[in-house]
């Protein structure tokens, strides 16, 4: 993996951009266009990224696949909990107003930006999953057939 | 019918597509190429609602007068998060002065967008090991393959 | 207004160009990437619909991640599809046209579109817009619909991605090493048939024959295991 | 209902939600718990809850109440609702208890047919399926239908393929069925946007007003309506639309066949009854031609078809999944008489076909797990080699038929009243004719086994070998249940009355 000299410069000083841009549209998403789902996109893509030009393998040092797993998870309980909180305070599920009962448009806000960060550990986890077990396979064509 | 057909192009286009799309699902025999062909299928479809949600002369659904995303627009319309306190519920007009399209469609689709990649992925794991254990992503070889083994009771 | 309608139609040619060529190549890699040029033109159409949110998802989702998807599932399997004979394609042809002229028929009744007054446009898709300043506060009315209004659909969005992480990761395993245990009766196998869990065409690392040996066997209580043809199973 | 008073206030509100997201979320945990046997202890755990409360709500409902539950707190249109009612308790308590019951029979079975790593996500994503399945039930949105719709397919695609390390057919099955399964989810959503267009709500209830305004609507309703129809009936395999049925149903594990087999046809028809009968209503035209020539026809020809079909199968497996298509067929038919009687007839079959093909299905898995037999020839000698395994196949067999003191007489019997009560003697002769078609499939391989010699291996005479106890006794419960609705169908036709009370139907 030592050719490709410019690719690796250019994406070492691309990966934590993306990865910073992931998480402006992850932030900004109550003001503008973006959100959970579209930042675990981006921040998979940064991973890809760095997989395609450093290898598998080294994507998966740096994000153990063990890891991957237990983030889909997490994701969907940080969602489903939130939804859990309500409850237990004595509301529907994932009627955010109830946590905090003097404002309910400020739990709104809490609640909003919990369940976004499940979607996006959510998101990311399970393309960076998916993409691991793609690139992992290996493939019957070599690639003198192309 | 013809000339509404006309008058809706926009809906007649999004039909011509969905058609489209459909027919590489049902006639294409390659694995990989029905999927493509579900996934053209499922994107015209979003184009479907998000017609429907399409209101003209509208905006986008992203409140211009509460906040000001980039600056640009603090003008004197307040600041919806410092203001928002002291204004009280139901004082606050916003929608009236400024048209915007239907927001829920969006919001559906972007539910759909992602049921559309989750089944994307499976149907394109499936193929990878179809293509293991069949040697091949054509249906007719599959099917003849399954066929032959119907017949004989056994493999090869 | 006139630059508005040039820019969709224009849109519209070229997805209807693309969809088209889609049905008519045969290099699956060419066809992969039309889907991503297919996803992406839509993607500019829903920004010409005002739909911004939609068209970032697209775009990232349908011409990103699909497309990505899509060229790893085709490096592990073909590149080229076969053509299907034309006797064959009457029957989808049918189904397809009866399908869309039952949308046809439904054009006339339609409400014109960009409609503000249609009933989708007035009812509950404009409450959120008036509401949402008061109720959730913030400017973005798609994300709060999404995440509070209509929350409850994006945590079954959330477990259906979910899920489809956990069918790839059941399917071919985070180490690429899914599908090669094979499973056993918990006794002794009686049939007429071989089971074909195996591959067709046996990788050079597997055993050769019979392909319902098991890789690895799991653990047993009960009576040995011997796995072997029975006489057909008749007497 | 004394029994309520047990049945806590909470769960009687909360309980709807409950039962969908404590199996989601435990689902998501079972994906990464280390250990199988604590993932089999969890799955079993969670869906003894989802029974129980949904056992709850089906007194609720029986006491004549429906409940709204708002999430996340907002009013109907505006958020997405739950609603309990009589037509769906009976649907929501059938999918928890054959998800139980699945789960016992799952510690051998699953054992045998998954690979060991995989034990414990295949846990999870089978709760994620029922999870997927009891929401689509309990949800009064319209569009929520669509994304539990598609949570249970995308986890059901999954388990019918990891039938692969048995059989490698499944993998083609469950692309197929895939494919059919997500164009008709898509014809659904199509569906559903041409109703939006025309009502411009998502909530069931608030559509249904709305086009009772309207007079059940433009065209644009009209192929709503029909593109609903194709996308369920693609789900639900209504008999040109069952393509994906057999394979799936026969190359997918043991386990999961079991548990797709008696619930998830049954969820996707409750499906079509919400929206033929409540969202629309037969009192518009085009919906009532459709269920009566199109539902009636298709079933009836289900019926015919299918069991012609179930008895040139040489797999067992495929034999009943052929009557499965065959047994929706029998529903339809008493849907399409769209009266009380017809609904209710409909509707018990529902209940009755579930418990059935649920203890044909546990004894065709158990058969596979001693001797790995799914082959029809090889039956022989069964009777001897598994006696109590093939006397619930035998017992399950015969109520498949319609013999008297089973759950699939009751059935036949309602159907038969309603058909005559319509002035449909013709019907009659069809399910008379259906149920000697059976008497041939089932036959068959009660003949095989019961009056064969076990085969010999090296010389040797098959030895009897039993199927493990947590195998028999889920087989044996539902084999007790249908005989017991056999012998007193009181509680099972009374929730057919309940159901067709809230569907209406014509009088």
């Amino acid at each position: 993996m030592t050719p490709h000299v410019i690719l690796r410069v250019v994406s070492k000083l691309l990966i934590p951009l993306i990865a910073m841009f992931a998480f402006y549209v992850q932030f900004h998403g109550d003001y503008g266009p973006g959100g959970g789902f579209q930042a675990g996109v981006i921040l998979a893509a940064a991973v890809i990224l760095y997989a395609l030009i450093f290898g598998l393998d080294e994507a998966k040092k740096a994000i153990p696949p063990s890891w991957v797993r237990i983030g889909m998870t997490l994701g969907v309980l940080l969602y489903g909990g939130t939804g859990v909180v309500t409850w237990l305070l004595g509301s529907e599920f994932l009627s955010y107003g109830v946590l905090t009962p003097d404002h309910p448009s400020h739990g709104q806000h809490y609640g909003i930006l919990a369940v976004e960060l499940g979607v996006l550990l959510a998101v990311a986890s399970v393309m960076l999953a998916i993409f691991y077990a793609f690139g992992s396979r290996q493939p019957e064509l070599s690639d003198e057939d192309w | 019918m013809f000339s509404a057909i006309f008058e809706n192009f926009h809906y007649t286009i999004v039909i011509i597509l969905m058609m489209t799309g459909l027919y590489v699902v049902f006639s294409s025999g390659n694995l990989i190429k029905k999927l493509v062909g579900l996934s053209v299928f499922q994107t015209s479809v979003f184009l479907l609602y998000i017609s429907i949600g399409k209101v003209r002369g509208g905006q986008p659904p992203i409140l211009v007068d509460d906040h000001s995303s980039g600056g640009e627009h603090a003008s004197a319309a307040t600041n919806l998060l410092a203001g928002a306190a002291e204004v009280p519920a139901g004082g606050a007009h916003h929608a009236s002065d400024v048209l915007y399209s239907n927001p829920l469609p969006h919001v559906l689709i972007l539910t759909a967008i992602v049921v559309g990649v989750a089944t994307l992925a499976i149907g394109l794991a499936l193929t990878v090991r179809i293509r293991e254990v069949y040697g091949s992503i054509e249906e007719d070889v599959i099917n003849e393959i399954d066929y032959r083994y119907n017949l004989e009771g056994t493999d090869s | 207004m006139v630059p508005t309608i040039l820019l969709d139609v224009g849109l519209m040619a070229m997805l209807v160009v693309v969809a088209f060529a889609i049905v008519r190549l045969k290099s699956l890699f060419a066809i992969v990437m039309l889907q991503g040029v297919y996803s992406l033109v839509s993607a500019a159409w829903f920004v010409s619909l005002d739909a911004v949110d939609v068209a970032f998802t697209e775009a990232a989702v349908g011409a990103g991640v699909s497309t990505v998807l899509m060229l790893a599932a085709m490096l592990l399997a073909d590149r080229e599809s076969r053509p299907v004979p034309i006797s064959r394609q009457i029957g989808p042809l049918i189904i397809v046209m009866v399908a869309g002229f039952a949308m046809f028929a439904a054009i006339g009744d339609m409400p014109a579109f960009g409609d503000p007054h249609s009933p989708a446009n007035q009812y509950v898709g404009m409450n959120y817009i008036d509401q949402t300043a008061e109720e959730i506060h913030i400017p973005n009315v798609v994300t709060a619909v999404l995440a509070s209004y209509r929350g409850y659909d994006t945590f079954g969005e959330a477990v259906v991605i979910f899920a489809a992480g956990l069918g790839v990761l059941l399917l071919l395993g985070l180490n690429g090493n899914a599908g090669k245990w094979r499973a056993q009766p918990n006794g002794i196998r009686i049939s007429s048939a071989s089971a074909p869990a195996a591959r067709k065409r046996p990788m050079p690392e597997d055993a050769p024959k019979p392909p319902s040996k098991p890789k690895s066997t799991p653990k047993r209580k009960s009576s040995p295991k011997t796995t072997r043809k029975s006489t057909g199973g008749k007497s | 209902m004394g029994m309520l008073e047990f049945f806590p206030e909470w769960l009687q509100y909360h309980g709807a939600a409950l039962a969908v997201v404590l199996p989601l979320l435990m689902g998501a945990i079972c994906a990464i718990l280390p250990s199988e046997r604590l993932a089999w202890i969890t799955t079993l755990i969670v869906v003894s809850i989802c029974t129980v409360t949904a056992f709850g709500l089906l007194l609720v409902t029986f006491g004549g109440e429906s409940v709204i539950y708002k999430m996340g707190g907002w009013d109907p249109p505006k958020g997405i609702s739950y609603v309990i009612d009589g037509l769906n308790t009976p649907v929501i308590f059938l999918i928890s208890a054959m998800a139980l019951l699945t789960t016992l029979y799952g510690l051998p079975s699953v054992v045998a047919e998954v690979e060991p790593k995989k034990r414990a996500p295949f846990y999870g994503a089978f709760l994620i399926g029922v999870a997927g399945l009891l929401g689509m039930v309990v949800t009064g949105d319209a569009f929520n239908v669509f994304v539990f719709l598609e949570v249970s397919s995308i986890s059901t695609y999954v388990l019918v393929a990891m039938g692969a390390s048995r059989d490698r057919r499944a993998l083609a099955a469950a692309y197929r069925y895939l494919i059919l399964g997500s164009i008709g989810a898509t014809f659904f959503v199509i569906g559903l946007g041409f109703l939006y267009m025309e009502t411009g709500t998502l909530n069931m209830a608030d559509i249904g007003r709305k086009l009772q305004e309207l007079e059940g609507g433009s065209r644009v309703a009209m192929v709503a309506f029909g593109f609903i129809t194709v996308g369920l009936g693609l789900k639900l395999a209504m008999f040109p639309l069952h393509m994906w049925l057999p394979g799936a149903y026969a190359h997918a594990p043991s386990f999961v066949t079991v548990f797709l087999a008696s619930t998830a046809t049954k969820a996707a028809l409750y499906l079509m009854l919400r929206f033929s009968f409540t969202v629309f209503d037969v009192s518009f035209d085009y919906v009532l031609t459709v269920v009566t020539y199109l539902f009636t026809g298709l079933g009836c020809a289900a019926m015919v078809l299918g069991s012609l079909q179930a008895i040139f199968q040489t797999d067992a497996r495929r034999t009943l999944a052929y009557s499965s298509v065959a047994q929706v067929g029998y529903m339809l038919l008493g849907v399409g008489m769209a009266t009380s009687l017809g609904l209710t007839a409909g509707y018990v079959h529902l209940l009755n076909h579930a418990v059935i093909k649920g203890a044909l299905f546990f004894a065709l898995g158990a058969f596979w797990y001693r001797y790995g037999i799914t082959r029809t020839e090889d039956f022989a000698g069964l009777g001897k080699m598994m006696p109590w395994t093939m006397g619930a196949f035998t017992l399950g067999g015969l109520s498949l038929i319609g013999v008297p003191l089973t759950a699939g007489f009751i059935s036949k019997l309602q159907l038969a009243e309603a058909a005559l009560q319509r002035g449909w003697g013709w019907a009659v002769f069809v399910i008379m004719a259906t149920s000697i078609l059976a008497i041939i499939y089932i036959g068959r391989l009660i003949l095989t086994a019961y009056f064969q010699a076990p085969p010999e291996i090296d010389g040797e005479v098959v030895k009897r070998n039993e199927a493990p106890l947590m195998m028999l006794i889920p087989m044996w419960i539902l084999v007790a249940l249908s005989i017991t609705i056999g012998v007193n169908s009181d509680f099972v036709v009374q929730a057919g009355q309940m159901a067709a009370e809230v569907l209406g139907g014509i009088s």
